[in-house]
């Protein structure tokens, strides 16, 4: 485990313990469930996007295309297409997605941002224009509901949902390939040096475009996860600002944003942490405006607070060889 | 679209009066009376409509109202985002087009007539709702997107007002209470009121914390359209449905299912393709010459429904007939 | 030699990094009107001493008199008011700013922050007749060749008024000719009773221009030579603490095949120019030219980084035109690339990480990394190349650079290539690691390897080549034997003087 | 004026001509007083965003700067303070955010997208706290109002609002500081090689403190702006997303998000692309769920266009050397 994954381990522990004292339903199997159901889907969508930043790029576009998977998976349902067909041709659309962002990053060469804050606005509007902007619901796929949204009870009332059996194949999948396969290794050398890496033979813009259609991928499976979870789909709403919940849980869970770094255990804490406070803010009562004040103050805190130790860090192992020498 | 732009066009055209239907944001309430527009433009003819629906806020509704002058509009309907503050606005509206309000008055203003429900005694219709499904009191918890919208903030006091048995008040001169803090009346509790700003997860989760804070929580409170439905999500997740009663707001067909099985007590319905269908037939009726149609008050109140197993058939089957009807022209 | 008071006296000086001492109780003294060079090996504390004069870092320990005042120089600033000007080794210009602007960066004439741009622009055109640069002063730096932009910089040092010019390794990316115009603008300085302080790691240049040579070791003084003390061996002697004798000590054998073969090639900068040349196993060929002679850009073409735009290229008796690095390096094509921390290696992961980095594809056919199989391919490295790092897990970041040299190798030896490519492979090394690699390229040319290097150093190309390959504007002017090698057969061929071959 | 201002011009004059030629209304007094009020709006914000683009940074706080910059103006005026005071103070205010914002992100060195992100949530629910969510209106202040929101009429219906002159007095002082000052070349510089800058005893970090004080006064004033031209406040909504408009419009004007380059004069057209978007999707009746997707597309086109036409230009510009050059 690295240093980063520390940190933010220890910020749960802290509100973990700091809820609990002022509440204690909240440790509750029901609460329990509820809080690595959304952990879960928080962390999704974190490590698709943890790809992407690793390799020095961003994703704007993740909570737009949950929307749009979401509304179009309730359309395909209304007008009774097969429910596992549909959500096979939609996992691909995300894919299909990924790849445009990837070419237009890597062969226009247009910059990330751009590219996928265009996306933010297109897909949205995409969204709201197939389904004229109709809330819809998801009747009768049942087999489908219990996929991605069901509940296995573990003891008492303490339920693991299909969002977290998700995770628990995404993260073991997405760790094992950055931390074990050639290409994870190529994903971070070509986010610390991509030319450096071009060099060394790695074909860098098709691993990039991997790590786009990797997030998009993984924002499509947030999709169908969020929909069934919700059971309802707002075209105009359902996604809104994930991207920046995302985000945020992948650089507090270590992935800086100039690339090159990243750790798949820590976006997951991280989300956790978004998570947790939201649950803490609405049980220990403090005024549901707060909340983005809140999780806003925790991310720069946590932030800052690394930075601040790696400092001291490093100055104290400055200290330590200039004794060591004189 | 297209043929709207060359104006030299056959008869039947020209006597098209060109109408706006503007609502105040994006919400299923609004597809709602969006069918009935698409209704009464099709049953009574003459009109011609457009609807728009503000993406954010009073920004873009007020530069869709713009447009919309801009392109020479007869007549407009609209749900003011902020009816004390768009006074001035919507006078200069007022001037160049008729202008009527549905949903929200804006009473300081020059429009024509207003068309709507008063919240304020919708939300005592819904505080009366939740006592009844437990008449025994308890604690309530109240849901809703956001409490910028003063018919929100009507509804919510509503609730509140009748069920601490407090006089009523006066539209118009409603004092609103904080939201965090709890009401404890004789019978019933108000602990908490959670917003979500229209956030589909926060709204679920909302839900599911107060379950998990309040042990006691005795009825669960929904006042915008997908509260209620997000209520019982958690409510039947957390295997307290029956145990919990939920009471709501709008007619979410996920919510009038659980009034049908049961697991809601019932809902406050301002059949919303009435604000659609009347608005188009006020302004078609103002621009044919005819005023009788407006009250010298101002105010058409289209009334709400309450709606529970009682009647719940009934509704539904009226709701779907009105939707299914508004959408026959796409 | 001047006898007035020392004009700069730096004394006791300590400069601690995070995890470096880098300087030591280091003395240095300034005459004017003096050039003075500053010699030693990678990381012997050279930039950092610098530096620490023009006010980018401050001193941990040590005093520093100007004309017998003691001063603090705490920023950049106040280094140019006392008129101390630092030519960085890594150019710092702003390209997306024209010539004068960079020229008067940070020093603009101005009235309440409202520039003065036309005597910008006025004063900047003499600045640029003084060190020989022909260009209008609203070019834009980024049109610039490295050489004209090294102009460009000492323009702005001469703009700030200085009285001692710094200049760190200026030489590194200049040719030959380019240098000798550099050190007549130097000399030129010094005329004008300007202090110069240079830096390089090219001892000949040291030797021509310096009046004083002070050598630095780990961060310490190693010792000072003045005049005739300033010969090859005697600085080599302080830098590296022991003698290092018979520096190109190159061993003719005997040439194999041809085994690479380039017909017709054209360069996507130079698309009118067909190159033609062959290589045999063995066999190391060096290419001379100017900066701009389009060498590294024919390197990058055959090793597939720049696909070229026409021609043919045949490796062990099979065409191939590679795409991409990644084909080149497949058909045993490799590349130490000119830009070594740009190119050549991901600064921040470890050596056994760079190591690995080209090889990890060839030894996993699944994609798994093997971490034992990496661990003792990077220790079989450290070892076979010498390379001095505490551990295999040290970030290349803070190697020196000629280990880092030696990573790039490295990584590029453990994959058998049959063309080795080597674009500047001793730029900005010190001259023990130097040697090492120079011993590297012999020992892999003994094995049968074909060896291909570009360099800007006479000395090196004469020394090391058993062939030379002469550009001049993105065309070959001459192919020399090792007889035919001389200086100045070389020059005329690379200025463009096709006679003289 | 450079080669990428011409490029969203003519992107401009194709969509004016375009929506002239749908719908006769467009040019009629009324419409443009209009789009020249919204225009103005979206270019101080882009001005501002725009500095800190050129020094390689970003601003995602801009959205609930103005929000809360709204909403404190509002909760003044409910409790009778002075509104010139009080507008004074709030300026105050938002240079103090763009102080911290810079701080942390030179002295602290956090990362911009962190700290402005947390800035965006911070703000937010600070306003959302302090009105207790409340839609606030603006009474009885007819001074500041026409200071603020005033019209003057040119012919017939045309009119130029205050936002107008705002933006004219921004513009310029803007465009004389990166053009004419001493800070703007050194902005520019440190845009583009922020070592390089400090070489030259550029105080870079005093630079980039003042790009973001700059940027968040912008949004401060557009804060103002916006209150009063609405005359109403929503504390969750107000000012929500427009981080992204201005960032666009500044993306689109030239600015690359790189940094070291910007041209303000480009950042306005840009702006006005965008509104003049909107304003063209409701006349020419275009479905209003489209507007997101339309933008995001033009966005995405223009920069795409520009990319290309720059890379043909080099190849032009390449030939033409080495064909001198032989
Ligand atoms: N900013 C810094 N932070 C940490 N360590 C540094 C820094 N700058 C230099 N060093 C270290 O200080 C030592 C001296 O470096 P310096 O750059 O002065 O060497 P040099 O003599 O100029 O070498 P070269 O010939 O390679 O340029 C090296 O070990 C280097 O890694
Ligand atoms: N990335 C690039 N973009 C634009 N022009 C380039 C680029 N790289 C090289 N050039 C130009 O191509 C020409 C050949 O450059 P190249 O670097 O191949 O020369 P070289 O002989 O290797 O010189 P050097 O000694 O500097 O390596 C020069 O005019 C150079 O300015
Ligand atoms: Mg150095
Ligand atoms: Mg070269």
């Amino acid at each position: 485990m690295n240093k980063n994954t520390i940190g933010i381990l220890s910020l749960f522990v802290l509100i973990f313990g700091f809820t609990w004292y002022s509440n204690e339903n909240f440790v509750n199997g029901y609460n329990m469930t509820n809080l690595v159901k959304w952990s879960s889907l928080y962390a999704i969508m974190g490590i698709g996007v943890a790809f992407v930043i690793i390799t020095g790029g961003i994703d704007l576009s993740i909570g737009s295309v949950i929307g749009l998977v979401a509304s179009l998976l309730a359309l395909a349902i209304k007008y009774e297409w097969n429910p596992t067909l549909t959500v096979v041709l939609l996992l691909g659309l995300s894919i299909v997605i990924g790849l445009m962002h990837g070419l237009l990053i890597t062969k226009v060469k247009l910059q990330p941002f751009v590219v996928t804050l265009c996306g933010l606005l297109f897909y949205r509007g995409i969204s709201r224009w197939l389904t004229d902007n109709q809330t819809m619901q998801f009747p009768g796929t049942e087999n489908l509901d219990s996929f991605f949204s069901g509940k296995l009870l573990i003891f008492g009332k303490f339920a693991l949902s299909s969002p977290f059996f998700f995770l628990v194949v995404v993260a073991i999948i997405a760790a094992f390939f950055l931390n074990r396969t050639i290409w994870g290794r190529y994903l971070l050398a070509l986010g610390n040096n991509e030319d450096g890496a071009r060099y060394s033979g790695i074909q860098t813009d098709r691993l990039k475009i991997a790590a786009y259609v990797i997030c998009s991928f993984l924002a499509g499976v947030s999709g169908l996860l969020f929909a069934y979870e919700l059971d309802s789909v707002q075209p105009a709403q359902t996604g809104e600002f994930y991207e920046l919940y995302a985000i945020a849980a992948a650089v507090l869970g270590g992935c800086s944003l100039r690339g090159g770094q990243g750790a798949i255990f820590g976006v997951i804490i991280a989300a956790a942490v978004i998570r947790l406070l939201r649950n803490s803010i609405n049980l220990v009562g403090i005024s549901t405006h707060l909340e983005f004040s809140i999780i806003g103050l925790v991310i720069l805190g946590g932030v800052t607070a690394d930075e601040l130790i790696k400092r001291i860090v490093a100055k104290r192992r400055s200290k330590q060889i200039s004794t060591s020498k004189s | 679209g297209n043929n709207s732009s060359n104006g030299t066009n056959d008869g039947d055209d020209k006597a098209k009066h060109k109408i706006a239907y503007v609502t105040n944001g994006i919400d299923p309430f609004w597809d709602l009376c969006a069918a009935g527009v698409r209704q009464a433009e099709s049953e009574l003819g003459g009109v011609e409509c457009e609807i728009h629906f503000p993406t954010k806020g009073l920004a873009d509704q007020k530069s869709i109202m713009e447009s919309l002058m801009a392109k020479g509009i007869a007549g407009m309907a609209v749900s003011p985002v902020d009816a004390d503050g768009q006074t001035k606005f919507l006078n200069e509206i007022a001037s160049q087009t008729k202008l009527i309000t549905h949903d929200a008055d804006a009473p300081k203003s020059e429009r024509l007539v207003y068309i709507g429900t008063d919240n304020y005694k919708a939300g005592r219709a819904l505080g009366r709702l939740v006592k009844e499904a437990i008449p025994d009191g308890g604690e309530v918890a109240i849901f809703v997107g956001r409490l910028e919208q003063l018919n929100a903030r009507q509804r919510r006091q509503g609730v509140i007002d009748e069920l601490l048995d407090r006089p009523s008040q006066t539209l118009g001169q409603i004092k609103f209470d904080e939201v965090a803090k709890v009401f404890k009346g004789e019978k019933y509790t108000i602990v908490d009121t959670r917003t979500d700003n229209f956030v589909m997860d926060a709204a679920k989760s909302n839900a599911e914390d107060a379950i998990t804070k309040y042990e006691n929580l005795a009825c669960m409170v929904g006042l915008f359209a997908y509260n209620p439905p997000r209520c019982l999500q958690a409510i039947k997740e957390a295997g307290k449905l029956g145990k919990i009663k939920v009471c709501g707001f709008d007619e979410d067909d996920a919510l009038l299912q659980a009034i049908k099985d049961g697991h809601a007590h019932g809902t406050i319905s301002q059949q919303p393709w009435n604000y659609g269908y009347q608005s188009v037939k006020v302004l078609k009726s103002i621009l044919d010459g005819d005023n009788s149609v407006i009250p010298p008050n101002k105010f058409i109140d289209l009334g709400y429904k309450s709606v529970t197993a009682k009647n719940i058939d009934e509704f539904w089957s009226e709701k779907n007939k009105m939707a299914a009807l508004g959408k026959k022209k796409d | 030699m001047p006898k007035e008071p020392p004009l700069l006296e730096a004394s006791s000086i300590g400069k601690q990094f995070p995890g470096v001492r880098a300087l030591h109780n280091v003395n240095l003294t300034l005459f004017q009107g003096e050039i003075l060079s500053l010699v030693g090996e990678n990381g012997a504390g050279k930039s950092t001493m610098m530096k620490l004069l023009a006010g980018i870092h401050l001193p941990d320990d040590g005093a520093i008199k100007l004309n017998g005042d003691l001063v603090e120089i705490t920023n950049v600033r106040e280094a140019q008011k006392y008129g101390i000007a630092l030519i960085h080794q890594e150019l710092n210009l702003s390209d997306n700013l024209d010539i004068a602007a960079n020229i008067f960066l940070g020093n603009e004439p101005h009235k309440n922050g409202v520039m003065d741009h036309n005597r910008i622009h006025r004063e900047s055109a003499q600045f640029l007749k003084r060190v020989g640069l022909e260009f209008p002063t609203d070019t834009l730096v980024a049109d610039l060749t490295i050489g004209h932009q090294q102009l460009v910089e000492i323009s702005k040092a001469l703009s700030v008024d200085a009285r001692i010019i710094i200049m760190d390794e200026p030489t590194s990316s200049l040719s030959q000719k380019e240098s000798k115009k550099l050190f007549e603008v130097i000399r030129g300085l010094k005329s004008q009773g300007i202090s110069i302080i240079y830096i390089s790691h090219r001892l000949g240049e040291v030797i021509d221009l310096s009046d004083r040579v002070s050598v630095l070791r780990d961060g310490e003084n190693a010792g000072e030579l003045v005049g005739d003390e300033i010969t090859h061996d005697a600085m080599v002697k302080l830098m590296v603490g022991r003698d290092l004798s018979q520096f190109y000590n190159r061993t003719v054998t005997a040439l194999g095949e041809k085994i690479f073969e380039v017909k017709g090639l054209r360069t996507p900068p130079y698309p009118d120019n067909e190159i033609s040349f062959s290589v045999r196993s063995g066999e190391i060929l060096g290419i001379a030219g100017l900066v701009g002679a389009g060498r590294t850009e024919l390197l990058q073409t055959i090793f597939g980084i720049t696909p070229a735009v026409g021609g043919s290229m045949k490796l062990n008796g099979k065409e191939l035109m590679p795409k991409s690095s990644l084909e080149a390096i497949d058909s045993g094509i490799v590349l130490a690339p000119e830009d070594r921390k740009r190119h050549g290696l991901i600064l921040e992961m470890n050596v056994r990480e760079n190591t690995s980095l080209a090889r990890l594809s060839r030894d996993q056919k699944v994609g798994i990394i093997d971490f034992n199989n990496e661990y003792e391919l990077a220790e079989k490295t450290i070892k076979e190349l010498k390379i001095k790092t505490p551990h295999s897990s040290q970030v290349v970041q803070y190697l020196s650079g000629g280990n880092q040299q030696k990573v790039v190798l490295g990584k590029w030896l453990s994959m058998n290539p049959s063309l080795l490519l080597l674009d500047e492979p001793t730029r900005g090394i010190d001259i023990g690691s130097k040697q090492e690699i120079y011993k590297l390229m012999e020992e892999l040319a003994a094995s049968g390897v074909a060896v291909i290097f570009v360099s800007s150093e006479m000395e090196e190309v004469l020394g090391m080549a058993d062939r030379v390959l002469v550009m001049h504007e993105g065309a070959v002017t001459g192919d020399l034997s090792r007889e035919q090698l001389n200086e100045e057969a070389v020059m005329q061929l690379a200025t463009g003087n096709k006679a003289a071959a």
